[in-house]
């Protein structure tokens, strides 16, 4: 925490950066985003358990670009996410600073993209083993019983306002396709069917791009495991096409690349 | 059911697919009248939404087929195609839709037997299934 | 205004849930379900949640649902026909288990909905509800009721408030004519008490700031860069305006497939980019900040001055549910004494 | 836009449709479809008075729409649009309905196909609501021509259009020009000379300042589109080709593929003994031995009883199913070359159908059965003869087989056997079709654009199809193939530009979230990134509107004419909530 603090006061100082995206206190033991403009408030940046939310999202803020140039603490969800946000031409390296913290909170200096791509090579990036035993049970169900936890889940529980997709660092679309009206594709309201198909779009709009912050679920007023949806899609990826969203900047999105030798079972021919 | 028709719509390309379903016409070789043919320039250009649309207006059953693997008249639409399949039917699946509902399949313009064989099987699978009404129920109730 | 109260027994609001449902209404009670509580239709009083502070979303939903069809259509060749809403189809709900501040939301949508133009389905919708409200014996953090006029046993907007005192027996204090139509439909279950003072029963929610007679001066910094700087973490998702109970802002939809189609309202939120955005492609409310203050201005400002009315109950569900923690109190705190140290 | 006035035409087709579907009550029903004006049934919408009908109900009824349920829209959406145009409405103010192909031909309940046809019907009524005006984009043709293939059709095409000043790149991939015709000795029916027919035209090729000649060289990958093709020929002997140790670049405007085709390898077909029985032979074998003037067997001697065997690997389910059409001709010009050869032989033709059809091919029958030729008939479907080995030293081979005519088992000696092998596809053929981008047919030769109305053209534009890769066919067909492809070709070279479909993708830039995915996945190269305004553009010539971009598109920014994300949800909404 103090190696962040210092790093972070010397950049200001140096104006190397004009802000710092970090974590602070907030009310009642809570952690908030703060972006830290002068030296003398370096102090009020923190790290520790409490600090999982991806920071990312805010790089691409107009707001916050107008601040300046931007230094990011990011942990290790964060740092695959700039690294996606590069490979789609959202970010460069000239665009921001990147700081790393480790799950122990050391800091990690980088001197470019590829430094963060050689990172994250050596680190564990799977699918946590609970949400992946969660994905596992749901497979395990028979598919009436699927069909019906989403039902619940999804079209009478999920009210459409869209803190999924506000959350979500990938889904910068200055207008998303729910907002499409020539046809429009998907009920902006929260509709049974229309909100299903929204979390259908969702997840193959973030399909070979989601990093699986798991921020989508944290941002859910209404507990719904959306990011499983997400998940699924980054263990198919992962299997069939051997491709792992952020794990570098020159990425060849999966969904816009194709291998001819590509692998499926159910494709009829003769 | 005995007499349940399912509606069954199929996207297709018009290169491949919906040229081998001329040839079988053209063959007069004789098949189910469930299926009604959308025409695409490529399988590429079919969105996943229309397969999820095609539910909630009510049909029971969706083929989506084009050109064979390095036939593309587009060169690669229809390897992009396979992999939005590929991973929007692990997604659908996922969530409990019936995946025994989609049938996708390469078919050529040489192919029109293949075709009719192919709208026989899948209408017949679909009947078996019968109407799909979980999903329609719940589109009717979008309406409410 | 002589508010008269009543005991009623544990048992007795068990089977007043009971008769109440047999008696063809919908009951709807906080219940606890995949680690949230939420208002859901109970059958029984064994259903609702025992312990929570206010519910995940508000209950504004029976008088606003998310989503309302105003009228439907059917097309066929040069004709249109236009099939009005039902309102027969319009249940009659108990909403049991609202707080205070939740039935004091009530007010301030009346407000928006039946000011200058009344709507109908709304009104409709109002007058088949009815809100047993239960007082607050316990708050949390984010709860502040207090500094918006407000306090955990107001019977402002309840038509009956329940208090839990000793025995888990209930203090019934009949606030409306709608609460006195369900004390004689069902006189068996209300017995009648000596004077009970209720106050110890209360949470105890202190008054931590104090907004009466500063919105000229939250006014007069329209322009000023604390907008800025409280909204900078905001992502600008509709969390805060989707479950606030006094949020009232709508989009209209129209559905139609070719064949028939419905015109729908459905709940917006102010925190959306696309909430102001012209056709034009001009947004006058182009970033977050504007659109922060927006939220904060019609709550705090706009409100007083057209209605005398105070937009916030200060129940804190945009607090507990906002992913980037975004907490009105600290805001609202950190706004009044900028605005008094300057 | 102003408001859609639609006419729907319904077309009888005869009775190709009319017996299986009601177009009456098709047409009366449509009549209470929004925005529909006039409907019709009509005999057939494709003939000048179907076409004259709705010319005249547009000027009449002021119609901006229009609906053809008929054939396919691959046979005759041409057809309607050039009516349309003609009524002076954009030609892509129109869709079409195929209720014959898709519903009449294939379809047994009278009831269901009506049912069918009419949910097509109403999606084409709906979906041409949100028709706009589309503008065909017309593209410079680069006047070269490349032709893959220096046989009988290659050449022909290439001296035709290199004749009118036009240059041409000719690919072979042997070592020599002539192709099949260079190695027959005479032609059917007339008995020309083919070196004499071949030799001249050679000879031309070589001296024509427009052809640059390519031998021993194959093409691989072809980019580009109709007027701007480009690929990189190599060699693998690059002393034949000077300029190429490391590949040129050819730029050209059209292609003709005329691979040509080649003769089967009958070993599989066990009992006609290929390769076992040395006196077995192909009929590519034994026109060498015309060309060399000497007909002996194997041991020196010349042969006495000389069968010839009709459709070996033609006809036949287990290789190929269809006719291979030259070689019962072929076949009665041996027996005659025999003949006129070995007076005193006794020669068989063992064939199944004689099928001589071509000009003078039947009076070549009819001349050759006067000749001492026994003509022997088999079963091809069910009862193939079979070749044993004889016992007599004059018929060292002697053939079973059941003649179906008299009914009778026979033995028919002999001591030279010729198989009529099949004409197959080139192996090479798939390659081909991948790199120029044609389809083929299940049998491996070119799918041409219409069977009947546009037999050399395919459809990629600008890639023509001639000679045998397109079907088996003799010296005369190919010829007028290659004619007919090369008119095409120099009608568009003459014209400088060449229309292309108007179907492209376009973007809203207020949409596009600069993401560049649609770059990387557009197979042609047509989309850009405009640094300066942050957004994809797509370049509309390069642009062949497949359309995968669109689909790609997360915020919907692309979309496509011609196949339009609102045309196409209307045209499924309607397809299904109509019935």
């Amino acid at each position: 925490m103090e190696s962040i603090r210092k790093k972070a006061k010397e950049l200001l100082e140096k104006n190397a950066v004009q802000v710092i995206i970090g974590y602070g206190e907030g009310l009642d033991k809570s952690v908030s985003a703060i972006f830290v403009r002068k030296p003398e408030n370096a102090e009020t940046l923190i790290f520790d358990d409490r600090c999982v939310h991806n920071l990312a999202v805010y790089l691409l803020k107009n707001e916050i670009k107008a601040l300046g140039k931007p230094c990011i603490i990011a942990h290790l969800a964060a740092l695959r996410t700039i690294l996606q946000l590069a490979s789609e031409h959202q970010i460069t390296e000239d665009d921001v600073l990147v700081l790393g913290v480790t799950h122990k909170g050391e800091l990690m200096e980088f001197a470019g993209f590829k430094d963060i791509e050689k990172y994250i090579a050596s680190a564990n990036i799977d699918i946590s083993e609970n949400e992946k035993e969660i994905i596992n049970k749901l497979e395990a169900m028979t598919r009436e019983e699927r069909w019906q936890f989403w039902v619940e889940h999804l079209s009478l529980k999920c009210i459409k306002c869209y803190a999924c997709r506000a959350a979500c660092p990938l889904c910068y679309c200055s207008r998303c396709q729910v907002e499409y009206n020539q046809p429009q594709w998907i009920t902006v309201e929260a509709t049974p069917v229309g909100i299903i198909e929204w979390h259908i779009t969702r997840a193959m709009h973030i399909a070979g791009r989601c990093v699986s912050c798991g921020e989508c679920y944290r941002a859910c007023p209404m507990n719904i495991p959306i990011n499983l949806l997400n998940y699924l899609t980054v263990l198919t990826i992962k299997e069939k096409f051997n491709v792992s969203a952020g794990t570098s900047a020159d990425l060849d999105s999966v969904m816009s690349s194709f291998k001819s030798d590509d692998k499926e079972n159910f494709i009829k021919q003769s | 059911m005995p007499d349940f028709q399912p509606k069954i719509v199929a996207f297709v390309c018009t290169w491949c697919t919906y040229a081998g379903a001329d040839l079988a016409g053209t063959s007069r070789i004789k098949y189910e009248p469930n299926v009604k043919i959308i025409r695409f320039p490529c399988t590429g250009r079919i969105d996943f939404m229309f397969l999820l649309k095609s539910f909630a207006y009510g049909a029971d059953g969706v083929i989506v087929s084009g050109c064979h693997p390095n036939d593309c008249h587009y060169t690669s639409g229809n390897f992009h195609a396979r992999r939005r399949w590929i991973v929007f039917r692990e997604l659908v699946d996922l969530l409990g839709m019936d995946i025994n509902r989609l049938c996708f399949s390469w078919v050529s313009a040489a192919e029109g037997a293949q075709w009719a064989e192919i709208v026989n099987s899948f209408t017949e699978q679909v009947r078996t299934l019968g109407p799909y009404k979980e999903y329609r129920e719940l589109a009717e109730k979008d309406k409410k | 205004m002589n508010i008269e109260k009543k005991i009623l027994k544990y048992s007795s609001l068990e089977e007043l849930v009971l008769k109440l449902n047999r008696d063809g209404k919908q009951v709807f009670a906080p219940v606890k379900k995949d680690n949230i509580v939420d208002f859901a239709p109970v059958s029984g009083l064994y259903e609702m949640a025992e312990d929570y502070i206010v519910t995940v979303q508000s209950a504004k939903f029976v008088v606003f649902p998310n989503v309302e069809t105003l009228f439907e259509i059917e097309t066929s060749k040069d004709k249109i026909t236009l099939k009005d809403k039902d309102f027969n189809s319009i249940p009659e709900i108990i909403l049991l288990g609202t707080r205070p501040c939740d039935a004091a939301g009530f007010n301030i949508l009346n407000a928006m909905f039946g000011g200058d133009y009344q709507d109908t389905i709304y009104s409709a919708r109002l007058d088949k509800t009815t809100l047993v409200s239960i007082s607050c014996n316990k708050s949390d953090a984010k709860c502040f009721c207090t500094s918006v006029n407000g306090n955990p046993g107001a019977t402002a907007g309840s038509d009956i408030l329940l208090t839990r005192i000793d025995n888990n027996d209930f203090l019934a204090e009949i606030v409306t004519e709608k609460g006195k139509a369900i004390v004689s439909k069902y006189p068996e279950l209300f017995e009648t008490v000596p004077e009970i003072n209720k106050d110890k029963y209360m949470a105890d929610v202190p008054v931590e700031f104090n907004l009466n007679g500063i919105s000229e001066k939250i006014y007069s910094r329209f322009d000023s860069d604390i907008w800025l700087e409280q909204s900078l973490r905001c992502i600008g998702c509709g969390t805060c305006a989707f479950i606030c109970p006094t949020c009232g802002c709508f989009d209209i939809q129209d559905a139609y497939d070719g064949y028939s189609g419905q015109r729908k309202r459905s709940w917006d939120s102010c925190g959306f980019s696309l909430f102001t955005l012209h056709a034009s492609g001009h947004n006058p409310r182009n970033v977050q900040s504007q659109r922060w203050r927006q939220r904060i201005m019609h709550k705090f400002v706009y409100l007083p001055e057209q209605q005398n009315l105070l937009g916030c109950v200060g129940c804190g569900r945009c607090s507990r549910s906002c992913s980037a923690n975004m907490n009105l109190k600290e805001l609202l705190i950190h706004l009044k004494n900028v605005i008094e140290n300057e | 836009m102003e408001k859609p006035r639609t006419g729907v035409y319904i077309c009888h087709c005869g009775t190709n449709i009319a017996k299986m579907v009601d177009v009456q009550a098709i047409a009366e029903d449509m009549k209470d479809t929004v925005n529909v004006i006039i409907t019709r049934d009509y005999k057939y919408m494709c003939s000048d008075p179907g076409q004259d009908q709705i010319i005249k109900d547009i000027k009449e009824f002021n119609l901006n729409r229009i609906v053809v349920a008929a054939c396919s829209p691959r046979i005759h959406e041409l057809t309607f649009r050039k009516a349309l145009q003609k009524a002076g409405l954009n030609p892509y103010l129109f869709q079409m309905a195929n209720i014959r192909e898709h519903v009449s031909w294939v379809h047994t309940d009278r009831a269901k196909a009506t049912k069918k046809a009419r949910a097509l019907v109403s999606a084409a009524i709906n979906r041409v609501n949100y028709h706009e005006p589309l503008i065909e984009r017309s593209v410079d043709i680069n006047p070269a021509t490349l032709i893959i293939g220096g046989g009988i059709s290659g050449i022909t095409a290439a001296l035709e259009i290199a004749d009118a000043g036009k240059k041409i790149f000719l690919i072979e991939k042997s070592h020599k020009l002539g192709g099949h015709t260079a190695e027959i000795d005479l032609t059917y029916p007339y008995f020309y000379s083919a070196q004499q027919l071949i030799k001249p035209l050679i000879e031309r090729v070589k001296n024509n300042k427009n052809i640059e000649l390519f031998l021993e060289t194959e093409v691989k990958e072809i980019s580009g589109y109709i007027g701007n093709f480009e690929t990189i020929i190599s060699s693998k002997n690059t002393d034949k080709i000077p300029c190429l140790p490391a590949g040129r670049k050819l730029t050209f405007g059209n292609i003709i593929v005329a691979i040509g085709l080649s003769p089967m390898d009958p070993s599989p077909l066990k009992n006609y003994g290929y390769g076992k029985f040395p006196d077995v032979i192909t009929s590519s074998e034994f026109e060498n031995m015309l060309l060399s003037g000497n007909i002996i067997k194997k041991n020196g001697n010349i042969p006495e009883n000389i069968a010839i065997i009709h459709c070996v690997g033609s006809r036949n389910n287990d290789y190929h199913d269809y006719c291979s059409r030259i070689c019962c001709t072929v076949a009665l010009k041996y027996a005659n070359q025999l003949r006129s050869a070995l007076p005193k032989a006794n020669i068989y033709e063992l064939y199944a159908d004689m099928r001589s059809m071509s000009k003078g091919c039947e009076e070549l029958y009819t001349e050759t059965s006067r000749k001492n030729i026994m003509f022997l008939m088999f079963d091809q479907r069910n009862d193939l003869p079979e070749i044993k080995k004889g016992n007599d030293k004059s018929a060292p081979l002697i053939i079973e087989m059941n003649e179906k005519l008299s009914g009778e088992t026979i033995e028919v000696p002999a001591d030279m056997v010729i198989l009529m092998t099949a004409m197959e596809a080139r192996k090479s053929a798939k390659e081909v079709a991948h790199s120029t981008g044609v389809s083929l047919c299940g049998n491996h030769f070119f799918i041409e654009k219409h069977p009947k109305l546009d037999p050399v053209a395919t459809t990629t534009g600008g890639v023509y199809i001639v000679g045998g890769c397109q079907s088996p066919k003799d010296i005369p067909d190919s010829v007028s193939q290659a004619r007919a492809a090369a008119a095409r070709i120099l009608g568009v070279i003459v014209r400088g530009t060449a229309k292309v479909s108007a179907t492209a993708a376009y973007i809203n830039s207020s949409l596009c979230c600069g993401c560049q995915m649609c770059l990387s996945i557009c197979p042609y190269t047509a989309i850009t990134y405009d640094e300066e305004k942050k957004v994809s553009v797509v370049n509309e010539v390069l642009c062949q509107g497949c359309g995968t971009c669109v689909a790609l598109c997360r915020p919907k920014a692309i979309n496509i004419y011609g196949c339009s994300h609102i045309q196409m949800m209307t045209e499924l909404s309607a397809l299904l909530l109509s019935d």
